[in-house]
């Protein structure tokens, strides 16, 4: 088995009549944290959709764990170990963030089942999903509501994390204890995969980067070889940076 | 210029609230016209030919069916419609392009009062028949009545037309209800607490038309035991009186059960629907069958001439049998007399099962003061 | 002038602006930044009319318009662009903008109520939504569906249709978040536009620190709803309070 | 010219333009290439139906406002005319008496109602509007001193239009030219006449604004529109349009009743119209209407040809009976919001390859 | 972390209501008469609506097409106490009962299998799309109502009484029908069981996140369709048991009946607010003790009652009187 814990071949995505993704190749490395880089409309967030089943691949294989996924339906996906956190966050408005919380903690029946441990440590990185654990999610600020989508993400253990722009709109303080958990996370074996604009975050977390332009990867490498050479962060500095 | 089929158009509810009056309607309107042409369906030669025509129960598309129906589908005569409503509307019709509408089985006293022109005739009873001969059942000196009614024209007329023919009986409260009334509790308290403490012979009259009538709400409190109060009420189609059994013994006055008439055609009717059908002829196919035997008397009469003056002579004052003995259209205003009959529940009576109705008297034409209502 | 005094909004027990007295001088760029929740977004709401406040006032020049609705504050010159974006998705991106300008700008039209003329008669209007796509880059997407943009584009569009507006005052709450950093400079040096005309006021929620060090004349902070300190931008970065629950250099934050 | 007739508002696609057109000479020329009574009546019928589906699609498609109360306007319209024919006599004054009054009190009942839409959730608000739609018809059957109650009523109209008078004593091309064909062509004259005025309104800057409102009203108030006043106006045009409908029924049947005009009915086929026809397209609404009137005018007749050819399969046969031809029209119904869910029109425009041209022609000149 | 305090104010309603009217109303006896029927109409109501509150309260579905599973489930009833007239014609209440049951299983079987197919074929493809889903249920009304045409035919059938149900009991001069008696049992039994999945399982949760955001749903791994689609037969179930209790109070049903419930069922749900079971039963009573009290004492009004009701009721409450925040 390849070190690879998801990996895309050729993968073209069709909405309706537009052609989106034009064969998409991308590997994630099991343990690692792989970032994907650019432009506005370079197809990034189709991408991350295509790998949840959200949106179907017209060509090509998308495999997880070196089995074929490219067809299941969602929720098989997410039940074999994936956890998301969509572009526009996904929060249950109507829902308190307890109810929230609860949702994406499957094993629990109710609030007193979710793991305390990883509860703990939740509030200690986002003190507002504590303090605005009964109050309707639909209320929180912009900034609370990320904060509430990525705790949803890993309240439960995962081995793969897809996360759509996580520092948007988060304090500078907020974002360095997101770069915090992301690295213990990391720590504890978990694959993450993620879409970012922020170069300084990107540069201080990411282990492997790809870069995407009109739909398809255009660079991958590692992001200490990106980050030490100029050049090339010049020559995709119009794509990501 | 007897040559040609004569065509008679049918515009009645083949679809719509009233479905299942309209097709026992058309029903026997074919039966009545096999039986008039001894299986003929020709009079004179002249073939009969029904064009049917579904008016939905809705005024404005029976309008158009039977313009249509006088005027591309050239019918001679036509006959329907099953709602009042309907009836109201079709009535210039008729006179506009000068043809005669038959109307049966609509009851609404206006189509042979005020709305009336001269090429309207009706064979079906009119709704101050069947309130006059209700109030012949229940007139006794002595009695104290509340009346139980829907409340639009057809409910009130009613009431009107059955407080007008009450001689010795007395009418102390009307209680009206939505049309569309499923709870009876409120209606039928008012009415307990009117009656409850008078003297006398106590009675509730109940005027109701499709939609769920009040009979098993009544039934459920018990007030013949309670209070002494009886129920009345006027017959309905099978499948509405098998309420009725709840009352053995209530009495009221019906246009039609297939059991009380004994003359040839309703034998046939009865014999051959049960034939057919596996079920008896219910009321309104009665009327369809009156309806076709009225038809094929006055073509007859006229030997098969459809010319509308020539039938209007013919059918003024013209006689003619039916399922429920001899009828006659009263030259004034073309409303075929007719008898009513007076009946009791069987008073072994099941409940659930279908109505079982023993007839107490005929009443007749002569015994009925049916006003005379259109302007000539 | 911009001035709120004691504004204050409760939801509950929750206070989530609390007391904020404050004016916004015509020519200066004021930074208001704070912890998430810190009620920024909250205040730019009050502000505008998107919600009633508890208590407190806004005035505009000196007009009082605590009590109108948003449009007509939008009327009476301030404009607003949204965090989190909030467009018609079903038109087209030219047509969202057309009826920017369209609000905000006097004609046979009416601003929208003229019932008997034919919308593309009012060329004024078309020629002025094609120069606002091009100062923010979107000229060749004006006959997309909005639905269909891609997030960056749709935060561009947001801050057209604001463009569009005209207003006194411009209100942009994080303008570039989900920007990627080639795109962001287009917003960026449309701000500084701005800035440079010197007769607008301009605020900015902004989480990104070089943005605001950049760009801000002045900077406010707001902490759990109140209004905590205010000033130059070097001294207020400097502050404790912004260093400890803003910027978190010390791990305390709220 | 024509531009100008249709506010620059083009079908957009050529089928689309010959279907219209089409329609067009049929409705015009109909009595001449259709003889007979039905034929006439199915004809007004959709002159009727266009008018009342345009004036709702302005308040569904246009606006985004789901009210059940529609058809409420429309009988107002027809029991104002109805009434006032029946007190004040056959005459042309009675009508213009009956419709100002019809209108009057539309433009009070819709004021309320799009008021009262800004107060409760947009579900909420077309249930509601359900309620009252049925409590309004009860009422119309209740109020039988002045409506006639269930029964409705039937009554004369001015000699002009009364199927009595003739113009002439021979026929013209086989048809007789009498009141009746004069009141078909009063009819006619109405309808290009109000759609026209709809096209022109829902192209008008304030028709852009109301599209606005229907796709976001929170952004539409924050740009600087009052949502009130334009929803509001947007409410009492529409239904004021659905009152002049009414009056033309009631100028055609010569009767109205509570089922003719307010029934529940009338209101699904008027949703169901839209839905073929293509909301926020008025051109939907005429296509619509021609469509559905026409097939269900003949839907019956069609019934029973096929019913007597699947004769041999009783349970086939008892599907296909005439009787059940709203079986059909409900699974249309399904179906059309199933595979038409953009309509005819957006159907065929969807199938012309240059897709957007409006804002490319209106832009074009204004580029220079 | 506790769950907000129970709002009283909306409970307090009922018999807010029903002591408001007493000095109207004089009679003792007829005062618990009417108040007794009212309140156990109620119940009846709150049966054939509470499907609904399912629905529509959990999925945001307004299914018109609602009327045609309670026309189904009484013309169910039909055919299975039709073939079962030793059980009914019985005068003991047992034995009715054994078929009474039976004809409720039934019902809400058949109900439920017919509304499976509905979610397939007619609801599936407009979730989220109010205006979609009108539109399409109202075909499925139309058609539902039709096909029962064709099977049943289109004329009214009786459904009689078991014996043992019939008549009342007595309480000195105030009458309460055993049927209602009975109502009121089965309407605490649905009352119950639906609080208790919504409030004590995660069902109700996942429901509402589903219809807020459907992919969000299924991306934390949950078959939001196969819940939809259990809710949505579920529903129709209940709609099925409130045929068999409508039809049964009527004793006589035909295929219309379901058009003609719809809109008090709307009404009751708009009083109680979305999604509210609770609020359900109590729009649902206090629909049923006003139609009784307006019936009594202003008979002319009691067409609108409902109607005025519900706008007092908007006036206090814009959402209801339990709305969910939204
Ligand atoms: N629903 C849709 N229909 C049609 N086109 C779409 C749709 N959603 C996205 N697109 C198009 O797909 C392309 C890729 O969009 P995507 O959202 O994947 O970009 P992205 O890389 O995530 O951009 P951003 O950084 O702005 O979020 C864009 O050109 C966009 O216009
Ligand atoms: N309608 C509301 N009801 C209840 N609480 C609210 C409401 N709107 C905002 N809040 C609360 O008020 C506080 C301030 O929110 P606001 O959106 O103003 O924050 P912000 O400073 O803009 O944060 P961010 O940087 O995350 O956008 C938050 O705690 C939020 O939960
Ligand atoms: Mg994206
Ligand atoms: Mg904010």
């Amino acid at each position: 088995m390849s070190n690879d814990l998801l990996t895309l071949e050729g993968v073209h995505t069709h909405i309706g009549a537009y052609h989106i993704l034009h064969g998409v190749d991308l590997r994630v490395p099991r343990g690692q944290l792989t970032m994907l880089l650019g432009r506005n409309g370079a197809g990034k967030t189709t991408t991350l959709r295509t790998i949840m089943g959200l949106w179907k691949a017209s060509r090509g294989r998308i495999t997880f764990a070196g089995q074929d996924i490219t067809a299941l339906p969602t929720p098989q996906i997410a039940s074999r170990g994936v956890a998301y956190v969509p572009e526009n966050m996904g929060i249950f408005a109507d829902l308190t963030v307890r109810e929230n919380m609860l949702l994406a903690a499957r094993a629990a029946k109710n609030a007193s089942q979710i793991d305390e441990q990883r509860l703990k440590w939740i509030f200690q990185l986002f003190p507002a999903v504590e303090k605005f654990w009964n109050h309707p999610a639909g209320k929180l600020s912009g900034g609370q509501k990320q904060m509430l989508a990525v705790s949803r993400a890993i309240v439960e253990p995962r081995e793969l994390l897809i996360i759509d722009e996580p520092s948007k709109g988060l304090a500078p303080a907020i974002i360095n204890n997101m770069i915090d958990a992301f690295a213990q996370l990391k720590a504890s074996g978990v694959t993450i995969l993620l879409v970012e604009q922020n170069f300084n975050f990107a540069k201080r977390l990411g282990d492997t980067v790809a870069v995407m332009d009109n739909g398809q990867v255009v660079h991958s490498g590692s992001m200490k070889a990106l980050a030490e050479d100029e050049g090339l962060q010049q020559s995709l500095l119009g794509l990501a940076l | 210029q007897a040559k040609g089929d004569i065509k008679i158009a049918h515009v009645y509810s083949r679809t719509g609230p009233l479905e299942a009056y309209g097709k026992q309607t058309q029903t026997g309107l074919m039966m009545g016209l096999e039986y008039a042409t001894n299986g003929t369906m020709a009079v004179n030669g002249r073939k009969l030919v029904v064009i049917e025509k579904d008016d939905q129960g809705k005024p404005d598309v029976g309008k158009s069916l039977l313009a249509a129906a006088y005027s591309d589908d050239k019918a001679d005569i036509a006959v329907g419609p099953s709602s009042s409503g309907v009836a109201l509307a079709l009535l210039p019709v008729a006179e506009e392009y000068k043809k005669i509408l038959l109307v049966e089985p609509a009851v609404a006293d206006s189509i042979t009062g005020d709305k009336w022109n001269k090429y309207i005739f009706r064979t079906g009873r009119n709704s101050s028949q069947d309130a006059i001969s209700n109030a012949v059942v229940m007139d006794k000196p002595g009695t104290v009545v509340a009346t139980l009614a829907q409340d639009y024209a057809f409910g009130r007329d009613g009431v009107k037309a059955f407080r007008d023919n009450l001689k010795n009986a007395k009418i102390v409260h009307e209680e009206y209800l939505p049309q569309t009334t499923t709870d009876f509790t409120a209606g039928i308290q008012r009415i307990v607490d009117k009656l409850k403490d008078q003297p006398g012979r106590k009675a509730i009259e109940v005027i109701w038309a499709g939609g769920t009538p009040p009979f098993n709400a009544l039934a459920a409190q018990n007030l013949k035991q309670r209070y002494g109060i009886e129920v009345f009420t006027g017959g309905n189609i099978l499948p509405a009186m098998v309420s009725f059994n709840q009352f053995p013994g209530m009495e009221g006055a019906s246009y039609y059960y297939f059991g009380f008439a004994k003359n040839p055609a309703n034998l046939w009717l009865v014999t051959n629907h049960y034939n057919r059908f596996k079920s008896p002829p219910d009321f309104f196919t009665a009327g369809g069958f009156s309806a076709a035997m009225a038809l094929v008397t006055a073509l007859k009469k006229t030997n098969g001439d459809t010319n509308t003056d020539k039938l209007i002579t013919a059918m003024e004052g013209m006689s003619f049998d039916t399922p429920k003995g001899k009828m006659t259209f009263r030259k004034e205003d073309h409303q075929a007399m007719q008898s009513m009959y007076h009946f009791r529940v069987a008073p072994g009576a099941r409940p659930g099962a279908m109505a079982d109705l023993h007839l107490v008297k005929e009443i007749t034409p002569e015994e009925m003061n049916v006003p005379i209502r259109n302007k000539r | 002038m911009l001035a709120t005094q004691d504004l204050t909004i409760r939801f509950g027990g929750h206070v989530a602006v609390n007391a904020v007295t404050c004016s916004f001088e015509p020519g200066t760029l004021t930074a208001i930044v704070g912890p998430n929740g810190a009620g920024k977004t909250t205040y730019f709401n009050l502000i505008s009319g998107q919600l009633k406040a508890s208590a407190g006032k806004v005035t505009l020049g000196g007009r009082d318009l605590s009590s109108l609705p948003a449009s007509e504050r939008t009327r009476a010159g301030l404009g607003r662009a949204f965090q989190l974006t909030n467009l018609f998705p079903r038109l087209t991106v030219l047509e969202n903008v057309r009826l920017a300008v369209q609000a905000a700008r006097e004609g046979a039209h009416h601003r929208g109520l003229n019932l008997w003329s034919v919308w593309s008669d009012h060329k004024a209007l078309l020629e002025r939504a094609d120069e606002i796509l091009e100062s923010v880059a979107l000229a060749d997407k004006e006959d997309e569906l909005v639905a269909n943009l891609p997030h960056g584009d749709q935060r561009k569009l947001e801050v057209a249709l604001l463009m569009a507006l005209e207003p006194q005052v411009f209100m942009f709450d994080e303008p570039t978040a989900g920007m990627n950093a080639a795109e962001a400079p287009v917003i960026l040096d449309l701000i500084r536009r701005l800035k440079a005309d010197r007769s607008k006021t301009i605020l900015l929620v902004e989480h990104k620190m070089d943005v605001v060090r950049e760009l801000a004349d002045r900077i406010i902070v707001l902490h759990n709803g109140a209004l905590v300190a205010d000033g130059k931008p070097a001294e207020v970065i400097a502050s404790p309070i912004v260093q400890e629950a803003y910027l978190g250099v010390s791990k305390e934050t709220a | 010219m024509l531009n100008r007739l249709i506010s620059n508002d083009y079908p957009r696609s050529r089928v689309l333009a010959v279907l219209l057109v089409a329609l067009l000479m049929a409705l015009a020329f109909s009595p001449f290439i259709f003889p007979g009574v039905k034929a006439l009546n199915v004809a007004a019928k959709v002159l009727i139906f266009t008018v009342l589906v345009a004036s709702f699609d302005l308040l569904l498609g246009y606006t985004g406002i789901v009210s059940f109360a529609h058809t409420m306007f429309f009988g107002i319209g027809a029991y104002g005319v109805a009434v006032a024919f029946t007190r004040l006599g056959p005459d042309w004054g009675a009508l213009l008496i009956g419709l100002a009054g019809a209108l009057a009190l539309s433009f009070v009942l819709a004021l309320a109602i799009g008021l009262f839409s800004l107060r409760v959730r947009a579900i909420f608000f077309s249930m509601i509007t359900l309620a009252f739609a049925a409590a309004f018809q009860t009422l119309a059957s209740q109020l039988s001193e002045i409506t006639g109650g269930e029964d409705g009523l039937t009554f004369k109209v001015p000699a002009l239009l009364a199927p009595s008078t003739s113009f002439a004593d021979e026929p013209f091309f086989g048809v007789s030219l009498d009141g009746r064909l004069a009141c078909y062509y009063l009819l006619f004259v109405l309808t290009v006449v109000l759609v026209l005025a709809l096209l022109r309104i829902v192209n008008s800057p304030f028709g852009r604004v109301l599209q606005a409102i229907r796709e976001n009203e929170f952004r539409a108030e924050a740009i600087g529109y009052r949502v009130v006043v334009y929803r509001t106006a947007s409410a009492i045009l529409s239904a004021l349009f659905a009152t002049v409908a009414g009056a033309m029924l009631a100028l055609w049947l010569r009767y109205n009743g509570p089922d003719t005009s307010l029934s529940f009915e009338i209101m699904l086929d008027v949703l169901l119209i839209v839905v073929i026809g293509g909301m926020g397209t008025l051109y939907g609404a005429a296509i619509g209407s021609g469509l559905f009137i026409v097939a269900q005018s003949y839907l019956q007749e069609l019934l029973r040809l096929a019913s007597e050819a699947a004769s041999g399969l009783p349970w086939l046969a008892a599907l296909l009976s005439p009787d059940r031809w709203l079986l059909w029209l409900g699974l249309l119904f399904v179906l059309s919001v199933y595979y038409f869910p953009t309509g005819i029109v957006g159907k065929l425009r969807a199938l012309q390859p240059a897709a957007r041209p409006r804002v490319a022609a209106a832009k074009a000149p204004a580029m220079k | 972390m506790k769950t907000m305090d129970f709002d009283w104010k909306p409970l307090a309603l009922v018999p807010a209501l029903a002591l408001l009217v007493f000095p109207f109303i004089g009679s003792g006896s007829t005062w618990v008469t009417l108040t007794v029927a009212g309140l156990a109409m109620g119940m009846i109501i709150f049966i054939i609506a509470s499907g609904l509150t399912l629905v529509f309260g959990l999925m945001d579905v307004l299914n018109f097409g609602h009327g045609v599973f309670i026309a189904l489930g009484a013309f169910v009833a039909t055919s299975v106490l039709g073939a079962m007239g030793d059980y009914t014609g019985s005068e003991s209440l047992w034995i009715n009962l054994l078929a009474v049951l039976p004809a409720m299983v039934v019902a809400m079987l058949v109900a439920a299998a017919v509304g499976l197919a509905f979610e397939r074929f007619i609801v599936k493809p407009v979730y989220g799309n109010h205006l979609k889903q009108i539109l399409i249920t109202m075909g499925g009304m139309i058609i539902g109502e039709e096909l029962i045409k064709v099977i049943w035919g289109p004329l009214q059938i009786p459904l009689p009484m078991p014996m043992g149900l019939g008549g009342s009991f007595f309480f000195g001069d105030a009458a309460v029908e055993k049927y209602r008696l009975l109502a009121v049992v089965v309407g605490v039994a649905v009352f119950a069981l639906l609080l208790w999945t919504l409030t004590r399982t995660k069902i109700g949760l996942l429901i509402r996140a589903g219809v807020q955001d459907r992919e969000m749903v299924e991306s934390l791994g949950y078959r939001i369709h196969v819940l939809f689609v259990g809710v949505f037969v579920a529903g129709s179930a209940l709609a099925g048991l409130g045929g068999v209790m409508w039809g049964l109070y009527q004793q006589n049903v035909v295929p219309q009946m379901g058009a003609q419930v719809n809109v008090l069922i709307f009404i009751v749900l708009i009083i109680g607010g979305l999604g509210s079971t609770t609020g359900a039963l109590i729009g649902a009573l206090l629909v049923g003790l006003m139609a009784n009290y307006t019936g009594f004492l202003v008979p002319k009004m009691a067409l609108f009652s409902n109607i005025l009701l519900m706008m007092a009721v908007l006036l206090w409450r814009p959402q209801g009187v339990y709305a969910l925040s939204k």
